[in-house]
Parts: structure tokens; C-alpha cells; sequence
């Protein structure tokens, strides 16, 4: 079946979708177009209401009110066996009385698929698991287990697959192994993939669009870079990844497209085309802590730089990861490729600098 | 139609409760009764007469004591035995288990008339004497099963590494056995002791045989009043252990409530 | 196993011995065990009969209840009386048969009669029994007829009146009730069939005994109980049954349109009575009870609560002046002309009753 | 008493493979149960077993023949009320099944903080004592009651008798009525072990299944029924078990029609005076019952009996 | 007792030290000392026997053969009630019925402490967990949980603290949070550490020393930058990130410390330093994947450089990480940091180059 070309399914669009428990809002009123096809991601902390919105796509969840439409039809009131939509739940959610083959067979019995051994093995073979198919799911590992989770979902070829945090449960390792597996496997069925995590690390690497949800509500929405280089609130940005907030008091006029500033009493410049239509309530000033580098000797050419001295340096392989205390007291994270630049030991004073291109604009107060 | 499908199993959940309720509510109900002749088995009149004079009904009282003390005696040995040994089923690996399991199995198939007179003819020939002793063995040993069953799923589900813990934490094995495995298992025992107090209260065939010539518990009472008659006393006896064992564990729970929500405001505060 | 038993079974031949030192004098107690029900009981639960007893001979009675079923009890104390020990009763109250089979096998010791002058109270026509010749062993406590009961809610009024049309008239069908004593239930029939009750051969019996299986067979018969069939008859779920007098006279004190009916040919007459077993701790106090409840005047206390038939002559004298009512209830104080008709079923062999009860049991529980 | 829940009556922790080896200390543990089984139980066994061989009367005594003629002459004698023991138990085991399971996952899933109470509930009739609940029962299914009234008015009664559950109209002294009687004895413990085994369903296996296509009967049948069977096993053994010896109900609600095998060993043991036959059935009775126990468990692939 | 400062516990010294279970070798013959005071970090996939190593370290299981010394004193025959070393589990196994207090002050309160309740509360606040001092473990969260096991551990003061993957229950997030604040209370109480994990990641940035297990035996044992920069055998290369192998055959000698040879053909320049002694069975090289770099236009001077086309680029916020194609089949691992280096699109021809100093040396047939 992974070698079927299908037709690219419809859209997915969700109206005003909204769901109550209670007097609690766990969803409340999104709207969203997710492209057939596309791999999109659903990033959130925990109990923003991220299963719940899945759970409605599903069928598994009643909307207290708003609408899913799938293509052109409208799902909103069918049941869950009814959608071609499939999920692979966060927790697997295997059969344990039934083999991998009867587990990935399942969907394909219920609707009376007359060859679904071969297809149930083909999915496996996808997988990667086509001998693990007579085992029990116990006696897989996690990492199987999420496997024959996929492979139960993607044989049905439904026009959308749910993925609810199906890494969650992996050890880092894993985890990078089967992003990779997935990607691969969503570029070869060309299915719509709507991925749930709370890991922003995940949502970046694998989905073309990232949705942020908070409280119920979509926050920003955008390409993994677009959201990254440019969040537009704090909100977003600290969750996408460790950020140095700096207050900004914009003191100058943009020339060559850059504009000074003073963060703390220490001029600046920023990037002109970053500032935001309405700095009403003040500005902040972003920078992800590998923008910001160890300055060695020699890097005077360097305008942005801030004095202070390193409290911790922890070793990470990759990188090593500073902190970098002001003379105001805050702690800037700076983390350093381990590529042969510059390294400090631990009450070294350093400078720190960085690319105005690379540091970001927020509104104030949004948090 | 979505609402009946989707609320199909709470209403025969429901209804099965009240088949099983139902009974009770007839013994309780006519309780209240003043029946017209000796047998209560139709409305007549309400009166709170078996409820004033609860032992008005010759040696009910008496019989109904003794089937408490036997009852409590024979569901306390049973417990202390049970336990011991459902710790060292559900926890030990030994020769002779699965032997152990099915020894354990075979007094709950066992028809009771087999056992009550196979047990006397052992009694007569150890040469104990029928009475309270004799029925208290007799107990003991049916209601033992269901205790060992009852606490070894308890003992099985239990964490081993709570009691890791607490000899990491200084506890020799006793303590830690007091501190930490009896606290857990206790719920689990507290089942077992009620199953055995219910099947020991209730049991006639096994009891019958043993009891000597001057014991009469209460269902020997119930059973041998039935022959002549019901006194209204027994639906008095029936309806106070119903509510009395309602009212035991919803204290339990209340009280376990209680120091739930105690500890939430302390959090919300 | 037991050792062989001598099959004689006079007390004598039994190897443990049979009296146990008498212990009455020191230890002023008697244990009496008896069927529920079936002495007098006061308002609060007291027994008036027996309270008297102990204020004027300072024995007290530990009365227990504990007697429910003659085989019931027989298989409780069989056990200890052939392992010769003593069974905890000084006394207790046996239906006749099985006060015959106890004589067979040894296990009931003979009365003192120098202890129960009273004795001579005793109904002469019950002087002599079957089961117990001249009646060294046992006493009567009571005495009752077999007939047959109805309830005329549950018939629509009609009255049964024979045993034929208890087994075979089609309105009562699945509403009968036959009792599981088995002397009763098919000397019920036997009389029936013309047979006397004192003569029966195995042939009769089994003949008897085919017409009830037909009737069973045939769904007429609800089922064979014992005591517990009163309460049905009274609420109507049972139609028509085999009964005992003493019942229904109580039940007919509750319920007056309750019917009854006896025997034309003849009645089935059972006993039930007073003996001590063997190595009894307190022969000579159980002996005073005896002879306690043989004074006319306490056995008529008894006959107002119980309301069986009295062995004892002379209750009824008293009676007539302290409760008419019952005094001149035909079913507590029959006329001679019942009383001529009355048959008691005649002592069986050992093979005999192990026979008989095989074959009634297969139908029972069939 | 959540604590009943525990009371699993049967259903295996799954965390509860034993662990260790631990010498002398689990015989320590199990020597005053052991010794009280073998003393009290086992040791009379044997005795019963030797009388079982034995010929000969009350009379002039029994001795031990290696009479095995007995056996054969029990069975040939008594297997229809073998026959119908089991077949009563079974439809009784049956009937707690259909109504516990739906009683239990009630329980289980839609109780909330009634939990409980409603455990409290399902064992509290052992409470009163199980003639007056019997009689209870006769009250309830009385010829004049409102029961049966409401049966004969919604013709039910007919449709029972045409099954053969019942005859004359009526409710008591009937096949229905004892079937009635057991269920209720044994339906707590039925719906304790489903309880327990229901209650650690993980219901997201449910939703994994509407997602595959499964609406609510498949679901049932492919995932909730296969995984309920250890509480099934042990619900099914602790009442098919002891409804096959039982005969209160048959007595008392039943009629000349509804005899049990526990009666008969009765009337053997009490009336008949024939030890060796009501030994000989007894034993037959413990073997027909633990060798469709042991077949059933192996069936139904649980580890341990209960 | 956070504030209390403690005399430097003795050493830990395992000596031999051997567990069989039957016939199956869980721990064979272990030699190790772990200085007093420093936090140590056993690192090993799934079943090396880590856990098995410490529950004999506890007290928990007998050893089948060696020693355990703590500081002078042979404790191998001690059982574990006597033994004054503590164990956070990795199931927590908090008592579930006592409340949070009577939990942290159960070790006291065996050993008869009579202030016990004042010294819970100082635990307690160490981990910020005093407000929640009469709840049950049940009503926390996962961390909180983990919290409180740690303080039940420390406010025993324990000569040795042996934590068994306690953070591998919670979630990435509260993973990094938690880790710090390891890190700081070891620093604060100065107990000896031993911390079991098989997340890398994790073992690298707390300890001071990391031992790296393998079926009963440690494999390596050294500073986290040490292992991940020198690693000895290719098992700890792999198991330390990710490495890319080639195959090294030497061609020349050694010049300025630098020595020539071939990795399947292409001329490279390796660290003589690196060399093993013994290269009897062959070499390979090995380059993490952050030290291989993109080569822009002016890179001439790079040594080391290879070509090959990129098929795949994830975006992961800090960084890209790249698969570039060799023209022998094998695909490289190429992180390159987002500071604004070089970046590359899909199907690009690119070259990688790498500085000599920053790769590793291998003997071959070693996995
Ligand atoms: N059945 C329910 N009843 C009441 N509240 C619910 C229910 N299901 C979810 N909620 C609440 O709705 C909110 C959103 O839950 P949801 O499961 O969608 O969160 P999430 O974003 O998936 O979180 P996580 O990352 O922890 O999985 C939570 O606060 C949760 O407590
Ligand atoms: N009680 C035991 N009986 C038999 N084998 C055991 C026992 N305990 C551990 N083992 C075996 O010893 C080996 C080492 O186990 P150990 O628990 O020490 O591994 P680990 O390194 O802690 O692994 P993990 O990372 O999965 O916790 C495993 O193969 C395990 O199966
Ligand atoms: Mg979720
Ligand atoms: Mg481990």
C-alpha cells in the first residue's frame, strides 16, 4: 500500500471549534485550515487542550459547538468508526490480545477489506516490523509498540492521521530515530499528518506548519523557522526554545535598516524591519542563546556586545551551554557550538555579542 | 435515541442493582409489619413492635450473639492465618505452590453438607466435643479460602520496592513490615475479614453439623423458627446488619473524604 | 468403619456401655432438645411450662430448639453415640420410627419409672406401641393425625377431600405438596388403597409408593417438604397438601377458611417422644421432667400453645374449663370414632427401612 | 472498601508474578492455614474417600471392600440430577454473567463517587441471612404478588412456560424461580472479579477501537470481552462452583422437577443412610468440578485457579 | 540541614565486584572508586547492569563475589538498613500512605532523630516542596514526586546518594529543570552522587565522571568531555551522540603532529596523537556531527574536506542537522549551528570539512 499513490484528500478546516467540560474551556473557538497532505503540528503545553482538539477530529469527543469539515463534507456530527480518520494515541493504545498482525489488521477487518493480511503486511513491512508480525505487543519494545501504532493507522489510508505525542514515551534516542521514520513514512503516503507534542524541539524538526495553542486557543501559527526567528509574542518564543529577554528603549532612526536602542543602559541595534506595528506598551529584546557568542579577541567588528562573567558552564557534546551573569544581575544563556570556537572556564569575564539580524523584536507585556 | 445508547449500560446497571436490592427491601419493609398470624409474609398492619422488642422472640437474642462472636472469632483467625499465608503465596517462589493454590481452591468446591459431616465424623473421632470450639474450626477453615484469594491479589499488586525503600531507610524487616506492607495490604485484608465475618454469619449446612447440643446460631435460629413461623424480629435482625454494614463502610469512606478535602483547602490556601 | 454391630441391638449387647454415672443429684440441670415451636412460649419468649418445672424442683432445663428434622438430627448424634460418647442431651423427642430404629441400633437407655409416677397418665391405647413394646424406652410428648389441607383461596373454593383427588384432579396440578416423611406421605396413600398401615408388605409399599411417582411424574406435585410447608398453604402458593393436625389448627387460628380433611379409611398417626440417649449425664432430672410434663394439668398448658393431641388423660377435663375452644377442637381431643380410625405405620427391619427409604428418596429426589 | 474491589475473588494482579525465594519463611508463613487444611480438610477427605469404598449399613456397620462398583452405580443412578445441577448452574452462571458484567462496568466506568457504596451494595445481601432472603424471594414471586401479576398481565409468564422455565401459571415452585434464586445467591460473586478487571481497562483501548472502524458491539466483542476474561474466568468458577452443590434454592423455589445433585447427597447422607453412595457422589461432584474447572481455565489461558 | 556543611565522605570502592542471577552474568567483576563528594554518572543501555550495580551498592542484593568499601570500612556483609547510603528509585516508591512529611522524615524517624519533623521541613524547602508537607505523593505531579524522594534520600545525610534513572519518568522539559536543580543540591550538600541513566545527554552534563557500562562491565570511565571527545572504543563513540565512521587506512608519517591517510580514497590529515597504540586490526575515523561543517566559498584552507549532496534538512531551532550523501553511499551527519553560518537546501552539492584536532581515532573491529 506504501507504494499506492493517492490522491491528495482534502483540506481539513475546523470552525469556531469549541469544546466545554463542564464550566472549564478546554478548546475554545479555533479556526484552522490544515492543507491536505501537509504535516502539521500541534505544539502546546501540557492541558492546553491539544488531545482534546484531536479527540473531536477523531470523532472521540463531542464539540460543544463549531464544525469539522473534511474536503467538502461536513464530520461534525458522525461517529468515530464512521471517519476516515485515523490516530495513533499517545499511550499506543495496542491491543494486547491480539498479535501485531490482528492489531494492524483491525481497521482493515472491521471494514471487511477481504486482503487485509497482505495489506496488514505490507504496512508492517513499512515499518519495519513485517517479522514481529505473530509477537504480542508486550513482548515488543517502545519503540516497536509505537511502530505497529503507525502501521495500524497508515494501513487504513485515512484522509487525515491523528498522532497524539507517539514519542512521548521514547528515551532520546528513539525518539530521534522515529521522527526521522515518520517524516519518511508521511513524505511516501502522502497522507495529512496532524502531529501533537509538547517537545517544540519535535514539532520544528518534522512539520511543514506549526500550530501554538495556549489555553484553548491557537497563539501563533507559521512555518517551524518563521516561528522560531520571529515569534510573535514572549509566549511563543520561550516556548520555542530558551530566549534572553532583554527590555528595549528604541533611542535612534533607522539607518541602513537598523535602528539603535538601549537595552539596560547599553546601546544596541536592531533590525529595523522587526519592530512591531503597535510598540504601544514597550518593547523587548529576544536572542536565542546560540545567536549570542563568546566574543575572543579580535571582534571588534561586532555591535551588539554585553560585559559579564560566566557563573556555569555545562558540557553538553554538542554544545556548551554558559551562563553569562550582567552587571544588572540577569543570567544570559549563551550556548556555544562546540566547533572550536571560543570556550571560557567558570569566572572568566567574557563579552558576548550578537547579529542584529538574528535577535528578535517583542511587544512588551504580552508575556 | 443517543442519549438511551449511550446511557444503555447505566440504566441496566441500575436495574440489576435493584434485583439485587429488591430482597432486602421486602425483609426491611416487613419489618415493619404486624402480621396477622405467625407467618409475615403479607402486608397486614405497620407497627414498630419487632423494632421495641427486638428479643422478645425466645432465644434470638442469644442466638444472634453467639453467631456474632463466632462470627468476629472465626473472621479474625481467618484473617491472621489467611494473611500469612497469602504473603507467602503472592510473594514467595517454592516448592509446592501451585499444590498450595489448589489446596487453598478445593474447600470452595467442596458441597457443604460433605463438609460439615466429614468434619464431624473427624471431631467425634479426635474426640472434641460439638460446640462453639468445633464451630469455630469449621468456620475457620471455609472462610480461610476466600481470605488467602482475597489478600494474595492484594500482596501480588503490592510494589516490592516499598519495602526496599523503607530498608533503605533504616527499617529493619519487621519495621519495615509494620510501617509500610501491613498499611498497604490492609485494605485488601479488610476485605477478606468482611467476606469471612459474611460467610461465617451466614453459614447453616457446615454449622448445623457441629454445633453441639446447646449452640444454636442464628441461622440454626432462622432455620428452625421457619419451620413454625417467621417472627418479625428476624426481618429486625436482617434489615440492622444490612444497614449496619452500609453504614460501616460509608463512615469508612466519609472519613476518608473528609481527610481529602481537609488536605485540598490546606492546598488551596 | 465400625466394628460389626450386634443387630439385636438391645442395649445390653452394645460393647461401650450405655448409663453414665448420674450426675442429677450434684448437678441440678436436665438438656432438652426438641422441635421448634412445640412447648409453650409467653409474650416474652419464656417458657412458662418450664420456668414452673425448675422453681419447683430447682433442676433448671437448658432447652434448645435444635431438633428439626429426625434425620437431620439423627445424623448429628449418630456419630457420637456409636463412637460412645455422650451427645450433650439428657433427653430429647424422637418421631416414633425413629425412636424405633434408636431401640434397634442401641443408642436410647430405658426409663426408670420408679422416677415418673406420672406415667400412669398415659392414654391406655398408647400403652402399647409397635415401636416400642410395653414402651421401656420412650414416652409420647405429643401426637398428631395426617390429612390432608387446603387452602380454598387457591382451589376456587372447592374442598379436597381424598388423596386421589389430591394426586390427580387437574386444578391443582403443580400446587401440591407431599411431605418428605415418608410414613406419612405413603401411608397416606396405602390407607388409600386399603391397606393397613400395621401390615404393609414391601409389594404395597412399592404400589403406593408408584402412584405418588406417577403424580410427581405427571407435574401434579410441587414438592415434598418438610415444616416449611405451612407458610405456603397459608399465603395460597401451595393449593392443596399433605398436612399435620397441629399445624393446622394453628394455621386455622390465623386463617379460618383454611379446609382439612381426614381419612375416611383410615388416618396416619404419628408420634413423638421423649427418650434418653445413651450415657445421658443427667438420667433421673430428665426422668422428673418427664414425669413433670405427665401431670395433666402442665400437659394442658402445653395442648393450649401446641395444640397436637395430648397423651397424657386428663387434659382435657382441664381444658374444658380453662379454654373450651380448644377442649372441643375434634383435631386436638378426636372422638372415639376418629381415634378408631387412627393407624400407625408398623416397625420396620433394618433392610426394610434402608429399602423403603431408597425407593422414597429415588422419588423425592428423582 | 474499595478494598473489595481488591477482593479481585479471583482476578490476577497482572504485577503479580511471586519474586522471590525466600528458604524457610513462605513455609513458616503457611503453616497454620496448611496445617488447619490438612488437619481439617484433607485428612477428611480421606476418610470420605475410604468410605466412599466401603459396603455395608448403618445396622451392622460399613467396612472397606474397594467397592468401586459404587461410582458406576451412583452415576448410572443419579446423572440426571448431575446433568441438571450442572445445567442449572451454568444458565445461572450465564444469568450473573449477563447481568453482572453490565452491573460491573457500570460500576466500574459510570459510577463515580458511588463507586463504593454501590460495592458496599452488591455484597451487603450477605448480610441477612440467606433463608430470609430466600423466603424473601417467595414473597416477591408469590402466587398473588405483584410479580407475577405484572408477568401474567405482560404475558411473559407464557413465553417462560413455552421455554419451559415455568408451569401453571405461576412463578414459584418453577425452574425460572431457582434460576432466579441462584443468580441472586451468586451474583456478587460475579460481579466482584469483573469489577476489578474492568475497573484496570484501560478504556483508551475503547476510543483506539471507534478509531478502527469498531462501532460499539464490535468493540465489545473484539476488545472489551477478550480482555475481561481473567475476571470472567474467576466470576464464572466462584459461581458456577458453588451453585452446582447447591440446593437451598432448588428446595425452597424449586419443585419435584428442579432436584439438584446437593439434594440428593443429602437425602443419601441424611435419609438413606448410605454413606458409601453419598461419599461416591460427593467425590464425583469434586472431580466433575474441578476437572471442568482445570478445562476451562487451560481454555481460557489463565495462569492460576482463582 | 541544607546549610549544614559536611566533612568530605570517604570514598566508594567496588572491588571485583560480581552478581550472578543462575546462570546469567548481570555484573562481572566491576573495579572502580568514586571519590567522596563528586557526582557520578553510570551510563549504559538497557540491561548492562546499572541498577543491579547499585542495589549491591544499597544493600538491596547480594553480591556474588567482591567487595564494597566505603571509606575504610568493608560493607559487603552489612544489610541495607544499616548501611548509611540512600537510594532514590525510579519508581520513587514513595510510601503511598504516609503524607509527604511523614515520607522525607521516615529515615529519621528510624534512627530515633528527635528533631526529625524540623529537619523534613529544612528537606522539604531544599526542594521547594515545604507547602506541600501534608499531602499525599499521589496528589503531586510527576516531578514533585520525584522531589520527594530526593529529600526522603538527602535528609539522611548519607555518606553516598544512588539516584536510578530518577528522571526518566518526567518529560523533556521537567527532565532540564530537574537536572539543574540535581545539580545544585549535590552542590550544596556535598554528598557523594552515583546517578544511573542511559540518556547521554543527561550523564554529560551533570557529572563529574561518567563510567560507561557494558554487559557487566565498564567500558570507559573519564570527564564527560574526556568520553565524548576521546572515546576509546566505537560502542562509547555511538552510545556518547552520534558519530560519523569512516573507514582509516594510514599513509604517511608524522608530520607537526598531523599524519596522512585514506578514508575510502580521499586524502585526510588525522591527529597523530590520536593514534591508538595498538592498530593492529585497522582504523577508523570518527568526526561528530557538530564538528563537521558546511564548507562556504573561501574554506580552501581546510584540510579535511569531502563532497556530496544534502537529502535531508531538519530545522531544529539551535541548529540544521544535515544528511549529506557520500559518493560511496554513506550518508553524513552534519549539524551546523544556526548562528548564521553557511545553510543548505535540499539535492545541494556541498562539501564537509573538519579540523584534524576535533576528530577521533578508533581501532576498527571494536564496536
Ligand atoms: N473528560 C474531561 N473532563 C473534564 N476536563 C477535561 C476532560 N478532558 C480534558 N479535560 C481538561 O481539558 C484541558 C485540556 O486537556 P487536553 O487533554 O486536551 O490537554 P493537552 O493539551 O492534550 O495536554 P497534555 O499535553 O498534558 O496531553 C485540561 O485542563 C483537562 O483537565
Ligand atoms: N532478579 C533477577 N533475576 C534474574 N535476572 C535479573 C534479575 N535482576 C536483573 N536481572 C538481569 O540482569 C541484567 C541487568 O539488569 P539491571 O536491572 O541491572 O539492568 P539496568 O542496566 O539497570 O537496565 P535498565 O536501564 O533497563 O534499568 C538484566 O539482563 C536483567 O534481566
Ligand atoms: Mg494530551
Ligand atoms: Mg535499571
Amino acid at each position: 500500500m506504501a507504494t499506492t499513490t493517492k490522491a491528495t484528500p482534502g483540506d481539513l478546516k475546523l470552525v469556531a471549534l469549541t469544546r466545554h467540560f463542564d464550566d472549564f474551556v478546554a478548546v475554545d473557538g479555533i479556526d484552522l485550515v490544515v492543507p491536505g497532505g501537509s504535516f502539521f503540528a500541534l505544539l502546546g503545553p501540557s492541558g492546553c487542550g491539544k488531545t482534546t482538539t484531536l479527540r473531536m477530529v477523531a470523532g472521540l469527543e463531542e464539540p460543544t459547538s463549531g464544525q469539522i469539515m473534511l474536503g467538502e463534507q461536513d464530520i461534525t456530527g458522525t461517529r468515530a468508526y464512521q471517519r476516515n480518520v485515523n490516530t495513533v494515541f499517545q499511550s499506543y493504545a495496542l491491543f494486547p490480545h491480539l498479535s501485531v498482525l490482528d492489531n494492524v489488521g483491525f481497521g482493515l477487518r472491521q471494514r471487511k477489506v477481504a486482503d487485509w493480511r497482505t495489506r496488514a503486511n505490507e504496512a508492517l513491512e513499512l515499518v519495519k516490523l513485517a517479522d514481529r508480525a505473530k509477537q504480542r505487543p508486550r513482548q515488543l519494545s517502545g519503540g516497536m509498540q509505537q511502530r505497529v501504532a503507525l502501521a495500524r493507522a497508515i494501513v487504513n489510508q485515512p484522509d487525515v492521521l491523528l498522532l497524539d505525542e507517539p514519542l512521548g514515551a521514547l528515551d532520546l534516542k528513539l525518539r530521534r530515530e522515529m521522527q526521522i521514520e515518520l517524516k519518511r513514512i508521511q513524505q511516501e503516503v502522502g497522507i495529512t499528518f496532524i502531529h501533537v507534542t509538547h517537545d517544540q524541539e519535535e514539532a520544528m524538526t518534522m512539520a511543514d506548519t506549526v500550530a501554538v495553542m495556549r489555553t484553548g486557543r491557537i497563539e501563533q501559527l507559521g512555518a517551524p523557522s518563521e516561528l522560531y526567528d520571529r515569534p510573535a509574542t514572549a509566549y511563543v518564543a520561550n516556548f520555542l526554545g530558551q530566549s534572553n529577554l532583554l527590555p528595549l528603549e528604541l533611542r535612534g532612526a533607522a539607518t541602513a535598516g537598523l535602528v539603535t536602542a538601549s537595552a539596560r543602559g547599553v546601546q544596541v541595534v536592531v533590525d529595523a524591519g522587526q519592530l512591531p506595528a503597535d510598540a504601544g506598551a514597550g518593547l523587548q529584546l529576544g536572542i536565542r542563546p546560540e545567536k549570542l557568542r563568546l566574543l575572543g579577541p579580535g571582534s571588534d567588528g561586532v555591535a551588539n556586545r554585553l560585559n559579564g562573567w560566566v557563573t556555569d558552564a555545562s558540557f553538553t557534546g554538542v554544545a556548551t551551554t554558559y551562563l553569562v551573569k550582567m552587571a544588572w544581575g540577569q543570567e544570559l544563556t549563551v550556548t556555544q557550538s562546540n566547533d572550536g570556537s571560543a570556550r571560557a572556564g567558570l569566572g572568566d569575564e567574557v563579552t558576548v555579542g550578537w547579529d542584529p539580524h538574528q535577535a528578535f523584536v517583542l511587544p512588551a507585556g504580552a508575556d | 435515541m443517543a442519549w438511551l445508547r449511550r446511557n444503555l449500560v447505566v440504566i441496566i446497571g441500575l436495574l440489576v442493582m435493584a434485583y439485587i436490592m429488591v430482597p432486602n427491601l421486602v425483609v426491611t419493609i416487613f419489618s415493619f409489619n404486624k402480621p396477622n398470624g405467625r407467618y409475615n409474609y403479607e402486608w397486614n398492619q405497620f407497627s414498630l413492635d419487632a423494632w421495641l422488642n427486638p428479643c422478645s422472640s425466645a432465644g434470638m437474642c442469644e442466638a444472634l450473639g453467639l453467631s456474632l462472636w463466632v462470627a468476629v472469632a472465626a473472621s479474625l483467625a481467618a484473617t491472621v492465618m489467611g494473611t500469612m499465608a497469602a504473603f507467602a503465596l503472592g510473594r514467595y517462589r517454592f516448592k509446592g505452590r501451585s499444590a498450595t493454590n489448589l489446596l487453598v481452591f478445593f474447600p470452595m468446591a467442596t458441597p457443604e453438607v460433605v463438609m460439615g459431616s466429614s468434619l464431624l465424623t473427624l471431631f467425634i473421632a479426635m474426640g472434641i466435643p460439638s460446640g462453639q470450639l468445633t464451630i469455630l474450626i469449621a468456620h475457620i477453615l471455609f472462610t480461610v479460602s476466600f481470605v488467602i484469594t482475597t489478600v494474595k491479589a492484594r500482596v501480588a499488586s503490592l510494589d516490592p520496592a516499598l519495602e526496599q525503600a523503607a530498608a533503605d531507610l533504616y527499617a529493619n524487616p519487621t519495621q519495615a513490615f509494620w510501617k509500610v506492607t501491613f498499611p498497604l495490604v490492609a485494605p485488601g485484608i479488610a476485605a477478606g475479614a468482611l467476606l469471612a465475618f459474611a460467610l461465617s454469619f451466614d453459614d447453616y449446612i457446615v454449622t448445623n453439623f457441629n454445633a453441639g447440643a446447646s449452640t444454636v446460631t442464628f441461622p440454626m435460629y432462622v432455620w428452625g423458627a421457619a419451620q413454625r413461623g417467621t417472627p418479625v424480629q428476624i426481618n429486625v435482625v436482617g434489615t440492622v446488619m444490612f444497614f449496619g454494614a452500609l453504614a460501616i463502610v460509608g463512615i469508612g469512606q466519609l472519613i476518608g473524604a473528609r481527610l481529602r478535602v481537609g488536605s485540598r483547602r490546606k492546598e488551596a490556601l | 468403619g465400625s466394628p460389626g454391630r450386634n443387630p439385636s441391638g438391645s442395649a445390653s449387647a452394645s460393647s461401650s456401655p450405655v448409663a453414665a454415672p448420674d450426675k442429677s443429684d450434684t448437678d441440678m440441670l436436665v438438656n432438652w432438645s426438641n422441635w421448634p415451636e412445640y412447648i409453650d412460649v409467653d409474650d416474652n419468649g419464656n417458657h412458662p411450662s418450664i420456668q414452673a418445672f425448675t422453681k419447683k424442683t430447682g433442676i433448671k432445663v437448658n432447652y434448645n430448639e435444635d431438633y428439626n428434622d429426625n434425620d437431620e438430627f439423627f445424623a448429628k448424634v449418630r456419630p457420637l453415640l456409636e463412637a460412645g460418647q455422650d451427645t450433650g442431651r439428657d433427653t430429647w423427642v424422637s418421631t416414633d420410627w425413629m425412636v424405633a430404629r434408636l431401640i434397634r441400633l442401641g443408642y436410647v437407655q430405658k426409663l426408670d419409672y420408679a422416677n415418673i409416677p406420672n406415667s400412669s397418665n398415659l392414654e391406655p391405647s398408647l400403652k402399647d406401641a409397635s415401636f416400642d413394646p410395653g414402651r421401656p424406652y420412650s414416652l409420647p410428648w405429643q401426637i398428631g393425625f395426617v390429612g390432608i389441607a387446603y387452602n380454598p383461596k387457591a382451589t376456587g373454593g372447592r374442598k379436597v377431600t381424598s388423596v386421589d383427588q389430591l394426586l390427580h384432579d387437574p386444578t391443582l396440578k403443580g400446587r401440591v405438596t407431599m411431605l418428605t416423611e415418608m410414613r406419612d406421605t405413603v401411608g397416606l396413600v396405602l390407607i388409600e388403597q386399603g391397606v393397613d398401615l400395621g401390615q404393609v408388605t414391601a409389594d404395597q409399599f412399592t404400589a403406593a409408593l408408584k402412584v405418588v411417582q406417577d403424580a410427581k411424574d405427571a407435574g401434579q406435585l410441587k414438592g415434598f417438604t418438610g415444616n416449611e410447608y405451612t407458610k405456603p398453604l397459608a399465603s395460597g402458593d401451595t393449593a392443596a397438601c399433605v398436612a399435620w393436625t397441629g399445624d393446622v389448627v394453628q394455621l386455622r387460628a390465623d386463617n379460618p377458611s383454611l379446609g382439612y380433611s381426614l381419612g375416611e379409611k383410615g388416618i396416619p398417626m404419628f408420634s413423638d417422644n421423649f427418650v434418653i440417649p445413651n450415657l445421658a449425664q443427667h438420667k433421673k432430672n430428665a426422668e422428673k421432667l418427664i414425669d413433670y410434663y405427665y401431670d395433666p394439668a402442665v400437659m394442658a398448658e402445653v395442648t393450649d400453645y401446641v395444640n397436637y393431641i395430648p397423651p397424657v388423660a386428663g387434659a382435657k377435663e382441664i381444658l374444658l374449663k380453662k379454654d373450651p375452644g380448644v377442649a372441643n377442637n375434634e383435631l386436638i381431643f378426636p372422638s372415639q370414632e376418629v381415634l378408631a380410625k387412627a393407624q400407625t405405620f408398623r416397625g420396620l427391619t433394618a433392610e426394610e427401612e434402608t429399602s423403603f427409604n431408597r425407593q422414597f428418596q429415588a422419588v423425592v429426589t428423582g | 472498601m474499595a478494598a473489595l474491589t481488591q477482593a479481585a475473588v479471583g482476578a490476577e494482579a497482572p504485577a503479580a508474578r511471586p519474586r522471590r525465594r525466600g528458604g524457610l519463611v513462605p513455609f513458616l508463613l503457611l503453616a497454620p492455614a496448611l496445617l488447619w487444611l490438612v488437619v481439617f480438610f484433607v485428612v477428611p477427605t480421606i476418610s470420605l474417600a475410604s468410605q466412599s469404598l466401603q459396603t455395608g449399613d448403618i445396622d451392622n456397620g460399613y467396612t472397606l471392600t474397594w467397592h468401586f462398583a459404587t461410582y458406576a452405580d451412583a452415576m448410572s443412578r443419579y446423572w440426571p440430577q448431575f446433568l441438571r445441577s450442572i445445567i442449572y448452574a451454568a444458565s445461572a452462571t450465564l444469568g450473573t454473567l449477563l447481568l453482572g458484567y453490565p452491573l460491573a462496568w457500570f460500576i466500574a466506568h459510570r459510577a463515580g463517587r458511588w463507586k463504593n457504596l454501590l460495592l458496599v451494595l452488591v455484597v451487603a445481601p450477605f448480610f441477612t441471612n440467606f433463608l430470609i432472603r430466600t423466603l424473601a424471594w417467595q414473597i416477591i414471586l408469590t402466587d398473588n404478588g405483584p410479580v407475577t401479576g405484572f408477568f401474567r398481565a405482560t404475558g411473559l409468564t407464557n413465553v417462560l412456560q413455552a421455554i419451559g422455565l415455568t408451569d401453571n401459571n405461576s412463578l414459584l415452585g418453577s425452574q425460572f424461580a431457582v434460576t432466579c434464586g441462584l443468580i441472586y445467591n451468586f451474583l456478587p460473586f460475579m460481579v466482584l472479579p469483573l469489577y476489578t478487571i474492568l475497573e484496570r481497562l484501560d478504556t483508551r483501548l475503547l476510543d483506539a477501537a471507534g478509531d478502527l472502524y469498531a462501532d460499539g458491539w464490535n468493540t465489545f466483542w473484539k476488545v472489551i470481552w477478550p480482555l475481561s476474561l481473567p475476571g470472567v474466568v474467576s466470576g464464572t468458577l466462584l459461581t458456577f462452583i458453588p451453585a452446582a452443590g447447591d440446593y437451598i434454592n432448588s428446595k425452597l423455589l424449586g419443585n419435584t422437577q428442579t432436584v439438584m445433585i446437593g439434594q440428593v447427597i443429602d437425602a443419601q447422607f441424611l435419609r438413606v443412610l448410605d454413606y458409601p453412595i453419598a461419599a461416591a457422589l460427593s467425590f464425583i461432584l469434586m472431580a466433575a468440578i474441578i476437572i471442568l474447572v482445570a478445562g476451562y481455565v487451560r481454555a481460557a489461558g489463565t495462569e492460576e485457579l482463582v
